[in-house]
C-alpha cells in the first residue's frame, strides 16, 4: 500500500528556504509569485493493506519522527 | 491609550512573571496602570534574563578590570587588548530551555546570538566554542537531544562561516530535564573601532537592520526565567528559527557599515528585541527614544504592538545613525539584500515612547526601565561541606588496566571527536590546534600571534562545594590556557543554576560566584562578560551547580604552542605538581567505584600558579615536547589522552611506596600538568622546577605501541583508542527515539 | 595569472581561497559580486569559493548557480579559460551543468570536518601539474552535501575520459571503506570537464597552503595554477 | 492563486535520507514500512487569478529552480 506523508511549516514559523527561493526567483525573472513556503513530503510503501492499519503506521511515523510537531504540522494520504 | 487590549488583572501580571511587589514597583514609578504592550515592556525588562536581578549583587564582586581590559561587563561582549593595536571580543550566553523544546533551532539560535554580540561591537567573528550538558546516556530523551542540539551548532556555525574550534560534552542524570547549551563566540577588531549601544545626540534616526519581524518567541525571554514543567512543552510555538544565511548577510554588512563611519550606537536584538535594545541604547546614553512601529519590517499582518515590542525574531540590529549618512547606509543594506528602516529616532525627554499608527502604546521613563529594575539579596546558605574521603579507605573494584579502560571508554571521558567533526573547524584556515587538545589555538591572521581558547567547568566539584568549585573552574581554564603555553588573559562565565528563590540554590551561585571570584583575582584573569541562566528545574529538581568558564589566553607566537601529542619515543615523562591521591569526588570514584561523594579536590590558587608559571616558561624555551594539564580521570587518563594522541606509548614507573594505585593513577589533585622532555634536558627541568620550589617528578619513559602502568598488565594504545573513540559513535548509532 | 574569486551571499571561504591564491601568486585575486554581469578584463582563473551560498536552501548551489555572473563564467569556460569549483563551489559548477552529475547528502547525513588524504589521479592538467600522477595528499572536507552522484553512462564517460580529478582514500592510498566518509560513487572527490579546464572538487585545498596550519598540501594545486597563464 | 509544486528523486537515484528514515523506523519500533522516499513541496502564492498564466510561472519555476531535473521530477497542481 503506498501513501504520501506530507509535512509543513506551522504558521508564523520563519521559513528561511522560503524567502531564499522568492529571492531568487524575482532575480530570475520569474515574475508574478507572491510567496512560496517550502514543505517536505514522504513517499511511504506499507507492508499492510489493511487501511486502519496503514493508518496507525503512518500516524506513529508522523508523531514519533516525520514531523517536529513544535514547528511543524503533517497530514497523509493513502493512495487509492 | 489604547484599544481593544487586555484588561490589567492580578493574573494576568502574574502570567508574565511579575511578582505582586514587582507589579505595586511598576504602579509606583508610572503614577498609573500599565497598558497591556507597557506591561510586557516590564516583563521583558524585569525578568531575570534581562535584569540579573538575583544575581546582581553578587556578580558585582567579580574582579572586572585589569590593564588590557578595554571593555568589562555592561556590553555586548568584552573587549581586550592584544597588542598591536588588535583587541579580542568574546563573550558566552546559554540557550537551555529553547534547546530542550527544539534542540536543533534552539542550539542554532543561541548560537547565532552570541555571534550577532560578538560582531555588534565591531568584531569579526573568528572562532565559537560550546559547552554542552545532557542528561544520562540511557534517559529515553538524550541521544535525539544530542543529535539535534549537535547538528543545530555546526548548522548554524558552519554556514556562518566561523569555525568551531572546542567545548565540552558532559553527560548526567541531573540534566535530564534541563539540559544546557552555552555558547561562546570570539571575534578579532582593531582596538580604536569598537562600537558600543551607547546613543548619543538629540533627533538622530533609529534604524532597524536585518530580517524581519515575525511573532517568534514571543514570551521567550521570559521563558527562559521559569522553571520547567510539564505544561511548557505546550508553549511550542514560541521556538524561534535561525537563519544563518541572513546572519552572515548582517554579519558583512555590518562591518561594511561601521567601516563608512555611518554608525554613532549599535545594539544586536536578543532576549526581548526590540524592547530591550531600544531601551539599552537609549538609557545607556541618557536619551530618549520615540519608536514608530508601523515603519517595522514585519512579515506577518496584523501585528500588534505588544508582539511587535516581545517578538524574538532573529538576525536583527538597531543601530542609531548618523543622519548625513543614511543613503551610504541604506545602499550598504540593499546590496545585501537585507531590511533597512528608519523606525524612530533619539529624543531629549528620557522617556521611551512607543507608537502605532500614531497610537501611543507605552510611554516610560527610559533610566529606570533598566536601572530600577528589582534587585535581590536572597536568603542563601551554604552547602554543608563534605568529608574528604581517603583514597586508602575505598576498596578498588577493578584493577588499574580495567579501570582505565572502563574511564576512556565512559560517556564523560570517551572522545568527542563524534561530535566536532560535525563542526567546521578549520575555515578561515587559521586553527593551529584543532579540538581535542586541552585549548584551540588560533592563529590572528598574519600571526605569528595566537589565541588560545577553552571552555570548561566540573558541576560535580560545585555542587559538592560550590566554592572550591567555582574557584576549579577559573584554574582549570586557566590551565588549559598554559598547557597549550598561552598567557591566559581573561573570561566569561556562564552560571547555570536552579532556581534562587531557594536558598539552597541561591547557596550554590553564591559560593561559586565567590569562588570564580578570588580565582580570578588570584591569576589576574578577570571577568569580561557572561551569562546568568537560572530556574534550571523540572519538578523541583535542580541541575547540578555548572558555572562555565570561557576563557582566552594569547600566545605571541603561534609556532611555539604545545599540543598533547607525545612527539618521540625514549622521551622523559614528568609531572609537574604535588598529588596525595585526592579520590572524593574524582571520576574514578564516580564512574568506577559508583559513588558520587565526598570534597572535591581543593585548588590552592598560589600553587596553581606557581606550577602554571613555570610549565608555560619551559614551552616557551621549548624544552617541553608534549603538555596535557592533569584533570578528570587523573594520571593515567592524562598519560593515555597524550599517548593516544602521539600515537606512541610509555612506560610508567610503579606508584611511590605508600601511594594506594587508584589514588595515584586517578586522584584529581589539582594544579598538576604531565610534561614530556627529551632525556638530555628532563634532570634540568626536575632542577629548575625544585629550584622554583615546585615538585617535578619523573613517572616514566614514552615508546612503543603501549601502555604500560607500573608493574600492572601493559594496554596496547589500538585497544585504548578502540574504547576511547568507540563509545560516542556507538552510543548514537543506538536506537532512535521519539522525538 | 590573473584570478578572480567570486563572492555570493551566503558563500563564506573567499576569503580563505583569496589568501591561498595570494600566496601561491604573489598578487590579491579580483573579488567579483556575484551581481556582476562580466569577469574583469584577462581573467584568466576564476574560483567559485566554499560556503552556503543562499544558505544552501532549496539545494546546495542551486540559486547562486542562477546568478548573473554564472553567464560569465560559463563564457569564460568555453572559450578554455579556467574555472575552478570548491565544495560549494563544486556543487554550484553542478548545478550550472558546466559539470555533470549532482552532490547530495552525505551518507551518513552529518557535516563532516576532517582530515582528508586523496589520490591525484593525473598530474598533467593545469591544476595538478605541481603533484606527481598516483601521489597521495592530505586536505581537509567540510561539508554536508559531498556525495557525489552521476548516472551510470556518465561515469562511464567520466572515468573512461580521464576526468576523474582526485579520489578519497587512506594515508596509503588504499580507496573504500572509511576513507569515502561521504558515500560518493568510484570515490570521487574532485573531477574535470571535457576540455580539462574546470575542475570541481569538494576537499579544501586552500585551508592547507600554511605550514603552521595542517600543512602545505594544498599549496601545489594553487602554485601549479599560478604558472599556468 | 494557491499551488502546490512537488518535487521527487526519479527513480533509482539515491535517496540517504529516506534510507536513514527507514533505518530510524526500524529502531522506533513502527514496524511495517517498506520503503521511504523523501521529497520537497512548495506551496506558492501566485499574484495572477488567470490559470493559464498561474501554469506558465509554475511551470517556469520548476524548470528554472526548483527542480533539478538530472534527478528530479516535478509536477504542479493549482488549488482550486
Ligand atoms: N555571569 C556574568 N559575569 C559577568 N558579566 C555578566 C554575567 N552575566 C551577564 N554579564 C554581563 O551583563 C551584560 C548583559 O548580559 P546579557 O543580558 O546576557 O546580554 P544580551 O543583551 O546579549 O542578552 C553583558 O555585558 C554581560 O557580559
Ligand atoms: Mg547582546
Amino acid at each position: 500500500m503506498k501513501a504520501r506523508v506530507t509535512v509543513t511549516l506551522k504558521t508564523g514559523v520563519l521559513d528561511p528556504q522560503g524567502k531564499a527561493i522568492e529571492g531568487a526567483l524575482g532575480s530570475l525573472g520569474v515574475a508574478g509569485v507572491e510567496s512560496v513556503r517550502q514543505g517536505k513530503l514522504f513517499d511511504v510503501e506499507l507492508k499492510t493493506s489493511d487501511p486502519a492499519e496503514a493508518e496507525a503506521t503512518l500516524k506513529a511515523m508522523c508523531e514519533r519522527l516525520l514531523a517536529n510537531t513544535v514547528i511543524e504540522s503533517y497530514r497523509y494520504e493513502i493512495a487509492g | 491609550m489604547s484599544s481593544a487590549e487586555p484588561a490589567i488583572t492580578p493574573e494576568l501580571v502574574a502570567s508574565h512573571g511579575l511578582k505582586p511587589d514587582e507589579y505595586d514597583r511598576i504602579l509606583k514609578l508610572i503614577g498609573r496602570e500599565p497598558s497591556f504592550t507597557e506591561l510586557g515592556i516590564f516583563s521583558a525588562m524585569w525578568n531575570e534574563h534581562c535584569s540579573y536581578k538575583s544575581s546582581k549583587i553578587w556578580l558585582k564582586t567579580l574582579p572586572v578590570t585589569g590593564p588590557k581590559v578595554i571593555q568589562g561587563p555592561g556590553e555586548n561582549a568584552g573587549v581586550v587588548d592584544i597588542g598591536d593595536g588588535d583587541a579580542v571580543v568574546f563573550k558566552m550566553e546559554s540557550h537551555n530551555h529553547p534547546s530542550f523544546i527544539e534542540p536543533y533551532q534552539g542550539a542554532a539560535t543561541g548560537v547565532g546570538g552570541i555571534l550577532r554580540d560578538v560582531f555588534t561591537m565591531g568584531a569579526r567573528p573568528v572562532a565559537a566554542l560550546n559547552a554542552l550538558r545532557f542528561g544520562a546516556p540511557d534517559h529515553p530523551r538524550t541521544r535525539h537531544l544530542v543529535s539535534g542540539v549537535v547538528a543545530g551548532v555546526g548548522g548554524y556555525g558552519n554556514s556562518f562561516g566561523v569555525p568551531t574550534v572546542g567545548g565540552l560534552v558532559g553527560f548526567h542524570p541531573r540534566y535530564d530535564g534541563n539540559i544546557l547549551v552555552n555558547a561562546m563566540a570570539v571575534g578579532l577588531a582593531k582596538a580604536d573601532a569598537i562600537f558600543y549601544a551607547k546613543a548619543t545626540g538629540v533627533g538622530l534616526p533609529v534604524v532597524y537592520l536585518g530580517s524581519k519581524t515575525g511573532r517568534d518567541g514571543i514570551h521567550g525571554a521570559t521563558m527562559a526565567s521559569a522553571e520547567f514543567d510539564e505544561a511548557s512543552e505546550e508553549k511550542r510555538p514560541t521556538v524561534q528559527v535561525g537563519d544563518p544565511f541572513a546572519e552572515k548577510l548582517l554579519l558583512e554588512a555590518c562591518l561594511e557599515l561601521m567601516a563608512s563611519g555611518s554608525v554613532v550606537a549599535i545594539q544586536d536584538m536578543g532576549a526581548a528585541g526590540l524592547t530591550c535594545s531600544a531601551v539599552e541604547m537609549g538609557a545607556k546614553g541618557d536619551l530618549g527614544i520615540r519608536l514608530d512601529l508601523e515603519t517595522v519590517p514585519v512579515r506577518e499582518t496584523g501585528m500588534t504592538a505588544y508582539e511587535m515590542m516581545l517578538s524574538e525574531s532573529q538576525e536583527r540590529m538597531l543601530m542609531v545613525l548618523h543622519p548625513e549618512k543614511e543613503d551610504v547606509a541604506r545602499a550598504i543594506f540593499t546590496k545585501w539584500g537585507l531590511d533597512f528602516a528608519v523606525v524612530g529616532h533619539t529624543t531629549d525627554d528620557l522617556r521611551f515612547k512607543v507608537f502605532l499608527n500614531g497610537e501611543l502604546k507605552a510611554d516610560l521613563p527610559i533610566k529606570e526601565l533598566g536601572d530600577q529594575a528589582p534587585e535581590y539579596d536572597r536568603p542563601h546558605v551554604e552547602t554543608p561541606k563534605a568529608a574528604e574521603i581517603v583514597a586508602s579507605s575505598v576498596a578498588a573494584p577493578l584493577d588499574t588496566r580495567e579501570a582505565l579502560m572502563a574511564l576512556v571508554g565512559s560517556p564523560e571521558l570517551s572522545s568527542r571527536r563524534w561530535v566536532w567533526e560535525q563542526y567546521d573547524h578549520i575555515i578561515l584556515g587559521e586553527t593551529v590546534q584543532k579540538p581535542g587538545g586541552d585549548a584551540a589555538v588560533v592563529r590572528v591572521e598574519g600571526g605569528p600571534k595566537g589565541l588560545a581558547l577553552t571552555a570548561d567547568v566540573t558541576p560535580r566539584y560545585c555542587e559538592a562545594d560550590p566554592f572550591e568549585g567555582g574557584k576549579q573552574a577559573v584554574a582549570e581554564a586557566w590551565r588549559n590556557l598554559t598547557a597549550v603555553g598561552a598567557k591566559p588573559l581573561a573570561v566569561t562565565d556562564n552560571l547555570n543554576f536552579g532556581n534562587p528563590e531557594k536558598p539552597e540554590i541561591m547557596g550554590q551561585l553564591v559560593g561559586c560566584i565567590k569562588g570564580i571570584g578570588e580565582a580570578c583575582r588570584a591569576l589576574d584573569f578577570p571577568v569580561v562578560s557572561g551569562n546568568v541562566s537560572l530556574y534550571n528545574e523540572t519538578q523541583g529538581r535542580a541541575i547540578l551547580p555548572t558555572p562555565t568558564i570561557g576563557a582566552v589566553g594569547l600566545l605571541d607566537d603561534v609556532a611555539k604552542s604545545a599540543t598533547i601529542a607525545i612527539k618521540r619515543e625514549g622521551e622523559a615523562v614528568i609531572v609537574i605538581g604535588d598529588a596525595k591521591g585526592w579520590i572524593g569526588r574524582s571520576c574514578w570514584l564516580w564512574l568506577v567505584a559508583g559513588r558520587e561523594e565526598g570534597a572535591p579536590p581543593p585548588v590552592d590558587l598560589s600553587v596553581e600558579k606557581r606550577n602554571g608559571d613555570f610549565v608555560r616558561s619551559m614551552i616557551s624555551a621549548g624544552v617541553a615536547t608534549a603538555v596535557h594539564d592533569v584533570s578528570d580521570g587523573g594520571l593515567a587518563v592524562a598519560v593515555a589522552e597524550m599517548a593516544l594522541a602521539g600515537r606512541i606509548g610509555a612506560r610508567l614507573y610503579a606508584p611511590p611506596a605508600g601511594a594506594t594505585p587508584h589514588g595515584w593513577w586517578f586522584g584529581e589533585d589539582q594544579a598538576r600538568y604531565v610534561v614530556t622532555t627529551s632525556e638530555q634536558n628532563a634532570a634540568t627541568v626536575i632542577d629548575a622546577a625544585a629550584q622554583a620550589g615546585i615538585t617535578a617528578t619523573r613517572i616514566g619513559t614514552t615508546g612503543g605501541d603501549r601502555l604500560i602502568p607500573g608493574e600492572e598488565a601493559p594496554i596496547l594504545l589500538d585497544e585504548l583508542r578502540e574504547a576511547h573513540e568507540g563509545w560516542f559513535p556507538r552510543y548514537m548509532a543506538g536506537p532512535a527515539v521519539d522525538a | 595569472m590573473k584570478a578572480a574569486v567570486l563572492v555570493f551571499p551566503g558563500s563564506n571561504r573567499e576569503r580563505d581561497v583569496a589568501k591561498a591564491l595570494t600566496r601561491a601568486t604573489g598578487h590579491a585575486p579580483a573579488m567579483v559580486w556575484h551581481a556582476e554581469t562580466s569577469l574583469p578584463e584577462g581573467t584568466d582563473l576564476v574560483v567559485l569559493p566554499g560556503g552556503f551560498s543562499y544558505g544552501d536552501y532549496l539545494r546546495c548551489g542551486a540559486i547562486a548557480a542562477r546568478a548573473p555572473v554564472m553567464d560569465a563564467v560559463r563564457a569564460h569556460a568555453e572559450r578554455g579559460g579556467l574555472a575552478l569549483g570548491i565544495c560549494n563551489g563544486f556543487q554550484i559548477l553542478v548545478e550550472s551543468g558546466l559539470l555533470p552529475g549532482i552532490l547530495t547528502r552525505n551518507k551518513d547525513l552529518r557535516f563532516i570536518c576532517k582530515s582528508q588524504h586523496l589520490k591525484v589521479e593525473r598530474a598533467d592538467t593545469a591544476f595538478t601539474r605541481t603533484y606527481a600522477e598516483g601521489q597521495i595528499i592530505e586536505v581537509c572536507c567540510a561539508h554536508g552535501e559531498g556525495n557525489y552522484f552521476a548516472d551510470p553512462e556518465t561515469l562511464e564517460r567520466l572515468e573512461g575520459e580521464g576526468r576523474v580529478a582526485f579520489r578519497y582514500c587512506a594515508a596509503d592510498g588504499s580507496l573504500g571503506g572509511t576513507a569515502n566518509a561521504n558515500g560518493s560513487v568510484n570515490d570521487i572527490a574532485g573531477i574535470y570537464s571535457e576540455k580539462l579546464n574546470v575542475l570541481g572538487m569538494m576537499p579544501h585545498p586552500e585551508n592547507l597552503v600554511d605550514a603552521a596550519v595542517g600543512g602545505t598540501d594544498g599549496l601545489a594545486l594553487f602554485s601549479g595554477l599560478a604558472k599556468a597563464a
